[in-house]
């Protein structure tokens, strides 16, 4: 079980082997990708920000909590921060269980809970020139939306 | 009156325009030092959507301050 | 949007770059892997058969539900027979949506329906030397378990 | 009567001892032809847990044959 802040390109085949095991029939990942949108703007890139040492030891709780949760083998957990461009991936989560409702499901919780939790923040650059950090207070959150 | 170090991230370090400053205050929680800081540099999120860790940890805002802490305040997260 | 039918090793990088979209923001993939039990059963190795021309065309039927029930951009289902070994990739299920929550549902409902509604039979190999066909009838199943 | 192809599959194979044979038959439906095959070889499953394909197409139970059909006959199935 790990919780990773990286500034280099998030590599999903080589962090998935990690979750092998010979008891584990199910394997879920998940990734969140840079679109090109965001609640009507146009994005061309954007930036990560993170204090790495408190989002690891809450991103670590996050995993702790999923493996007390879910019947689950392990997981893990990788966030990008530094500037990203459109299609890279931002952040990657792999569970393997024995079953896959499980997985599944701790999957789905550990995105949810690190979206929420842990500090990482976003600053968005649009083709119109401006950029701004996207939080919850901004209309593509408070209008209900998650990616 | 006490010392203690303030550190900023992400869209409080831009209004901030540092990412750290010594301050010299009279709070006695993570909340009052917040609520003076917020003021004198702008700060737009409510205190209740915001996270502070003091010396490495993770705290509510109630938290006591003492004279050195190092106290980290963290704007509304949006990772993913 | 693609279901197919593979006596290849399945190969999920590959079939993961198909589902890049520029307004893609999540994307979910799911993985059964061959384990090392079943209902109490040491397995050693399984053999997958399928009637691969109504596999596909059942296959691909589910793949169009989920593009109609969920908000997903694409979604491609891979699925193994043949000889397979512990560990093994024996179904690969993944789809790219704009927001993470249709990735997941759609994700679960592609795996959840391909396994009750496509022609593939699973006859399981055990360290017992005994080998049986699994099928819902079975105690495995009977029994509420689901990998 | 008259003649059609049924095809078995997995556990219907093995017990059958053939993926396929010619069978005259009264039979009118996919169903009863279903009933007759599974009494002949011993298939354990119950008809409801199966299914049939004429002609390359899934279909239901009461489906009528024809002269020269092709009837697959499937196990429950169990992928994944």
């Amino acid at each position: 079980m790990q919780f990773e802040i990286s500034n280099e390109t998030i590599d999903p085949a080589r962090l998935k082997a990690a979750l092998l095991a010979e008891r584990a029939g199910a394997c879920v990942c998940f990734e969140g990708w840079v679109r090109n949108h965001n609640d009507g703007e146009a994005v061309t890139a954007l930036e990560y920000e993170s204090h790495a040492p408190t989002a690891v030891k809450e991103g670590q709780a996050i995993l702790a909590e999923a493996l007390q949760r879910f019947e689950i083998v392990t997981a893990d957990c990788v966030h990008r921060v530094g500037k990203l461009d459109i299609g890279d991936c931002a952040v990657w989560v792999g569970v393997s269980a024995e079953h896959r409702g499980a997985a599944f499901e701790a999957c789905r919780y550990i995105i949810d809970e690190t979206k929420q939790r842990v500090p990482i923040w976003k600053k968005e650059h649009y083709t119109s020139g401006v950029s701004g950090w996207v939080n919850c207070a901004t209309p593509a959150v408070a209008s209900g939306q998650s990616r | 009156m006490i010392d203690v170090t303030a550190r900023y991230f992400a869209v409080f370090r831009e209004r901030a325009g540092c990412g750290s400053e010594q301050v010299a205050t009279d709070a006695a929680t993570a909340g009052e030092l917040f609520s003076e800081v917020a003021a004198r540099h702008g700060f737009l999120d409510a205190q209740a959507r915001c996270k502070v860790a003091v010396n490495g940890e993770l705290v509510g805002w109630d938290a006591k301050l003492r004279d050195a802490d190092e106290i980290l305040f963290f704007p509304p997260v949006a990772g993913g």
